[in-house]
């Protein structure tokens, strides 16, 4: 089936060394100045330096919120085990091939015979140039291939390098200009779409440094965490800022002792968050189940990577679903929540923020490897009004009931420093005074109040996204949302509609929504990144499925992409 | 289950109404007595105090203070007692602990703790067995002290906390005895006062696991020398003590863990500029 | 709706230092040696010592696997704090009360205005012979009511006390004639069934001990533990008896090391066990995702109790389910076996360790706070065939392949100590050599192999009890098998037929098996002990239910009784 | 991936044919080498020893030698090597860990296995940063060293883990230097050969994100005194030592954790009279 025609997609090759994470933003920034959209992916091995890397570009006029089928344009500097990322490269039959003929060749396996090839002498160049350096040529070459403006990019590479001085600059300035004449006598088979002005207000930023801003935003003034990969980035931009604003960040000896660290930040009534990933949560649950009973509002972003154990710490997976919603040990109700996209990283934990604080329960944020180290340009988010606030106890004598059943199931909350409202915060079965109990009416009646709290809020609209019609729907979640958008268009295009429904919330379960949701369907393609099928599973234990319900998944580190998912839909109709 | 209370300084008015589920004769109801004087001693408004505790007998005492209380879980009442006084430094956080929840699962906290030292006070209640759990041993149990678990005993050398407090970092080191009450109140309070990370090991027995214990009371002493702020010297001497010192052991003087940056960011939109291009 | 007729139901009463725990084990041998059988379970207060306490004991001819609807006898030393027990003690209408009117009064809630009421004065008599012990005299009292003979009754207490010295034996035979003189005006309601003789070898033991030999049988020679309510008798069995038969148990500093030194012993080659509850399984799931990953057998026993969090530790609940099944992160599967009677403890435990050893995974063994702290008669178990082999690799030359990829999933495994098969076991994800790679071939190879080892084994009947026909279905798991059981056998006396499907293997789910034993049942009755229907909700996710499945399900402390799934059939019949 | 070898006394005998993961010019390739040296000098064959770690750069070594190994998760090698050992004395355990693996998330465990004193031999490389991850700081890291998760630093005490190895009970303290693997070799082969917990801190220079450790290699130097069996007199040695004494600091004579007793029962059914009735 043939791809999405209106964007172009780019994979820089080197290895670590040579530079093609920064060449990859560089380039970017400079397409994304010149009025395109662009996403920008990296994939690395497990080499903390020196080992195979790649920066794969995927440029629209469109937001871009996943990769293409395959790539345009597969760019290396050197060919230093290539071969590593297998299967994780497709290019296009089409696709045009460019290395350095001096740094090994392209593995077989990864070049289409039809592919068209050119040489990029980067090596000899720099050994001609000293003061050259291999990636400014790659970046000069690839950004001519993109029609990206001269002047963008050396406005670019300007703001980024002008600092180290005038020679610096003029060496960069034309190792990019000898780029781009060495594939002057090469063009993409399909050019770049047409540029556009006036996007308005937009932004460069990684999922991670979304969620970042999102809790900031959300109200989060206290982080305690431990450093994991790919969630490190979340707590590095967050350090400086949080202690600007007056919070605080601390690094804990262990998970956890973060988990518990923001518990009794929360506690003291700052709204508090910590993010890790699927190792880190693992040592998680328990405290999470005291924050579920104890009533203390938390935030706990897992961006997940691929499992079991350490499993793919660099690579990204869709399987930390069952522990994410049933991980805790007893009846335990607590928030789930996945973003979809970049921006939606933003607005998923500021809404987790405001929903833990609202709720005074923990909320999980599902994030992943992919959202949270991807790149995008995005239309700046819009202030939204979700600021956590939490129902406080103003005790007035008497004795203070913190966990007084209420109609909604939250009770006011009293701070320290409340005069009349001390109390003990207790993960032990417990009275509404707090006092622990083993009696079944006391242990039913908490475990009533806990559950109808999440239960009977109203989640509104943001508890699923919801586009199209038909009666085919691609049921998915998390980053996977994206690229079942996209496939939704290409398949219309095909002349097959269908519905996309991705649950935002995981747990609660929304059974009369999904219900609403899945109104006159009478197919459902699931589609999910996981070697267990989790999300099917989830959603067979909560929701009821029409019979004619198909699964595509598959584990990390491939992804599944929009024309996978296309294909299946248009399966659907010739069945 | 605390009564609201106006700022007071008798022991009794940081006492809730709720009866502790203890062994008639614990070492804890003493532990309680002391604490209540402690306070009293300090005459910080009980809302302004919050005690975190794990799990175990010695760790329901938050419920019978009338104080803000954490009855966390097993082994974590350190954490906890972190982030409250990180993001809340304008209150008194003191932490009460057992020697299976402090030294056993509660470890790793416990040296980190020390490290760290951030304002808040650790008073472990060390009866030399679990008692919740009906009897097992404990880090600081005899290595031929027979219990079911492990019959004939550990064999194990038990742990020194102090020693390890102080190699980790704890800025105050001082032992009470629960059976002397007042001396015990008095060193929580001089604990509390004491900047920094500032640890307390209570000798508090346990009479129905531990009916020896009850002897302690003619082995404690007082230390035969003053407190030194010297780690070397005072590590010296806690590594050749009988463990019946009772008193002020070492006070250090190393600034506690820093305090809250003042904001000087006031508008979130300020950060939005690194993703403008 | 009347209870089944023949068992007699005693509830013993008094504060922990009564020693009514102990009159409850006394009273139960003798009548197990009087030829009945007898189930007995402890219902206690938080307190270590002097707290509310209850012994609760039932009579039969048959086999005993649970509680009845109600108690004919409730016999208190003293009522201190006897409100505590709440509804956890429901009197038969007819039910005789005998108690002593100087240690306070019967709560009111407690006791049908129907019921017959006697005094027991403990304390007075006591006080007249400071030698007499008052859990002697009521003792005395409910094995007259019982009609147990008063010779057997003497030789259990002079086996218990005769070491204590003749002075002491007479005093505990005097006190005991009291007590039975004191009730010698009452009769119960409905009499005791008539005793059997020739039971053949039988054994008195609690659950948490079946486990631990169970353990030994399975092969099982290193456990390393940190103490928990209530999996601590598990441990304090096995401690000794280790030791003897070579082995080690070990104390480990918390739940973290304990996990981990299991399995560093079993990749040392030694068959090895740990037990818990929820707390020390949720700081335990990481590294269970580790000997899933590393392929390392394993056996993790949680005992569990009320939760979530500290939760009501010495009361039962199911509601660990979910975290057993699904709380690993990213795809783990592995094995989750419930127990679901005494002598099923030592079974499935031994099964556990024998599958463990032979799929080379962990396995997750789910009794609860019922099973493994009632005692009971039971028919000493045959000796079975399950002893834990693993597939040994002897490599002779060239590269061992750790993670070969075989048909069946399981790879020979090399142990220390054997040339030539040296290899790094790893949690990252690995080739089949076992080195480290972030190959997506490579990921779902092995994430293949390590779901089909699991899938593809033939577990045989083992895998559920299936017992009854008809077109409706109780499916159950766990302790609340027994008392499905027996609401079959209510239910069938009253005209109603149904199944009881009750799955011994929760994970992995077993669809065809299931399929199987669900042709022809229109109408599901599911019945769990949890709040969140985690059973249910566990159904649903991996088997197709009828439409028509109801839930009959509560939380803890209040067990379900065999009267009340009865009810639920017998509305299905009016329905 | 490891080759066959019959009993061997050649460091490149224990060197397994899997290239490191490691940057050029990282300090672990030395304690490799080290490993290997200490390996050969014991003589002990390949297969009858066993080296546990965690998980960091450090802990990748196991992989790159031809002994079995075991590459768990983060912080728990210690653990994991108890049971090995415990459960199969006839083996040689060996623990390779980081200063974040070992000493942060695996800090409990390290205090407990000092106390347990099985006879395991414990490796941490410490560089003083999370290099794995990137550049985060360890329990050892200066106050004062910038990094992005604590801008301007942690304003923390570093850990000093050979007193707290001390403290806990360990029974040996050696500090060696990657950049001097013959030494270090020799100093990994004495603590392997001393019985009970023997604990080596080697300082081994990250490349990456702490190119200011190359100047290690002028402030080693060999401790100024013998070594001591004295762990009050080690105690205060230590607390006072710069850190770049590298020689053994404490060699004690505790005996090991005790060995497994001998089958006593060899029929389970023994053990059934105990249910009779
Ligand atoms: C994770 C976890 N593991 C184990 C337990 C069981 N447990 C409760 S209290 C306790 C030991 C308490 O001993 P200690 O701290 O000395 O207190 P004490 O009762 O002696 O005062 C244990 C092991 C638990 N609650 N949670
Ligand atoms: C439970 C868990 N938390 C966090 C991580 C992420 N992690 C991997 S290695 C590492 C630190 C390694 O530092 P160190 O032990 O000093 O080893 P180095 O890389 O410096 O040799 C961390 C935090 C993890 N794998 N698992
Ligand atoms: S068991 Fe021991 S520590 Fe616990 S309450 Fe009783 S006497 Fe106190
Ligand atoms: S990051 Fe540092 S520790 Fe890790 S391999 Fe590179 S130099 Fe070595
Ligand atoms: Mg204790
Ligand atoms: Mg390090």
């Amino acid at each position: 089936m043939a791809d999405d025609p209106v964007s172009v997609s780019v994979a820089l090759l080197g290895s670590g060394g040579a530079g093609v994470l920064t060449t990859g933003q560089l380039l970017l920034e400079a397409l994304c100045r010149a009025g395109w959209n662009g996403l920008l992916t990296r994939s690395v091995g497990p080499q903390i330096r020196g080992g195979e890397a790649a920066a794969l570009l995927r440029l629209s006029a469109q937001p871009v919120e996943c990769h293409s089928g395959g790539f345009d344009l597969l760019l290396a500097i050197d060919w230093h085990n290539a071969d590593r990322f297998g299967s994780e490269i497709a290019l296009h039959p089409d696709a045009l091939v460019i290395g350095d003929p001096s740094g090994g060749a392209a593995p077989a396996a990864m070049v289409p015979s039809s592919a068209r090839r050119g040489d990029l002498r980067c090596a000899e160049l720099c050994k001609l140039h000293p003061e050259w350096r291999a990636n400014m040529i790659a970046l000069g070459a690839a950004a001519r291939l993109l029609a990206i403006p001269d002047e963008v990019l050396e406005r670019v590479i300007d703001d980024r390098f002008g600092h180290k001085g005038e020679a610096a600059m003029a060496a960069n300035l034309a190792a990019r200009r000898a780029g781009a004449e060495a594939v002057a006598g090469f063009a993409l088979a399909r050019s770049p779409p047409p540029a556009q002005a006036n996007h308005g207000k937009r932004w460069l930023i990684t999922g991670n440094e979304a969620v970042g801003l999102g809790a900031l935003r959300g109200g989060v003034r206290f982080a305690a965490a431990y450093p994991i990969t790919p969630a490190s980035e979340i707590l590095e931009w967050l350090a400086p800022k949080l202690a600007q604003v007056g919070g605080s960040l601390v690094q804990a000896e262990d998970e956890l002792a973060s988990v518990n660290m923001i518990i009794g930040a929360s506690y003291g009534g700052t709204p508090s968050l910590t993010a890790t990933s699927g190792p880190g949560l693992s040592l998680m649950v328990e405290s999470i189940g005291l924050a579920t009973a104890a009533e203390v509002p938390i935030v706990v972003v897992d961006v997940m990577r691929g499992g079991p154990s350490t499993g793919i710490p660099t690579k990204s997976e869709q399987a930390d679903l069952n522990i994410a919603v049933y991980g805790l040990h007893g009846d335990a109700p607590h928030l789930v929540i996945a973003p979809q996209t970049i921006p939606d990283c933003l607005l998923s934990t500021q809404w987790a923020a405001f929903l833990a604080e609202a709720l005074q329960t923990p909320v999980i944020v599902l994030s992943d490897q992919f959202l949270g180290q991807a790149q995008g340009a995005i239309a700046r988010p819009a202030d939204i009004a979700f600021v956590g606030r939490r129902l406080r106890a103003e005790p007035a004598g008497g004795a203070y009931r913190r966990y007084a059943l209420t109609g909604t199931g939250v009770s006011p909350m009293a701070i320290p420093g409340t005069a009349g409202g001390q109390y003990t915060a207790d993960g032990l079965t417990h009275t509404e005074r707090g006092v622990p109990t083993s009696s079944a009416h006391d242990h039913a009646a908490q475990l009533d109040k806990r559950r109808d709290k999440l239960e009977q809020y109203d989640y509104g609209q943001l508890w699923a996204t919801l586009e199209g019609e038909g009666d085919t729907a691609v049921l998915t979640w998390g980053s996977l949302t994206g690229v079942a958008r996209e496939a939704l268009t290409l398949a219309a295009n095909r002349g097959v509609r269908a519905r996309l429904i991705a649950p935002r919330l995981l747990a609660p379960a929304r059974p009369a929504a999904m219900r609403a949701a899945l109104a006159g369907v009478r197919r459902v393609v699931v589609v999910e990144q996981s070697h267990g099928a989790q999300f099917h599973k989830y959603l067979r234990a909560h929701y009821d499925l029409p019979a004619d319900t198909r699964v595509l998944q598959r584990p990390g580190p491939l992804t599944i992409r929009p024309t996978e998912i296309c294909d299946a839909l248009l399966a659907e109709r010739a069945a | 289950m605390n009564a609201t209370i106006t700022p007071a300084c008798k022991p009794g008015d940081y006492k809730s109404d709720v009866k502790p589920i203890w062994c008639p004769g614990c070492g804890d109801y003493h532990v309680l007595l002391a604490f209540t004087r402690a306070l009293a001693e300090l005459g910080r408004p009980a809302q302004e105090i919050v005690l975190v505790s794990g799990i175990g007998c010695s760790s329901r005492i938050p419920a019978y203070m009338s104080c803000y209380g954490f009855h966390g879980i097993h082994g974590r009442s350190l954490a906890v007692a972190a982030g409250v006084k990180i993001a809340r430094p304008d209150l008194t956080v003191v932490v009460a602990s057992g020697d299976g929840d402090g030294y056993s699962i509660g470890g790793n906290h416990f040296i980190h703790a020390c490290r760290r030292n951030v304002d808040i006070t650790y008073i472990v209640m060390d009866n030399r067995i679990y008692g919740m759990t009906k009897g097992q041993p404990s880090p600081t149990t005899e290595p031929d002290f027979d219990t079911a678990l492990a019959p004939g005993g550990t064999g194990l050398r038990p742990f020194n906390p102090l020693v390890i407090a102080l190699a980790s970092g704890a800025n105050y080191v001082a032992r009470a005895f629960a059976g002397n009450p007042q001396q015990a109140g008095a060193l929580i309070a001089d604990a509390i006062r004491h900047p920094g990370f500032s640890f307390v090991e209570v000798l508090s027995p346990c009479v129905t696991y531990r009916p020896d214990q009850k002897a302690w009371k003619e082995r404690v002493h007082p230390p035969p020398v003053e407190a030194t702020d010297d780690p070397a010297r005072a590590a010296r001497r806690l590594m050749t003590d009988d463990g019946f010192n009772i008193g002020v052991l070492y006070r250090g003087n190393r600034a506690p863990y820093g305090p809250r940056a003042a904001a000087v960011v006031h508008d979130l939109a300020q950060f939005e500029s690194e993703f403008e291009f």
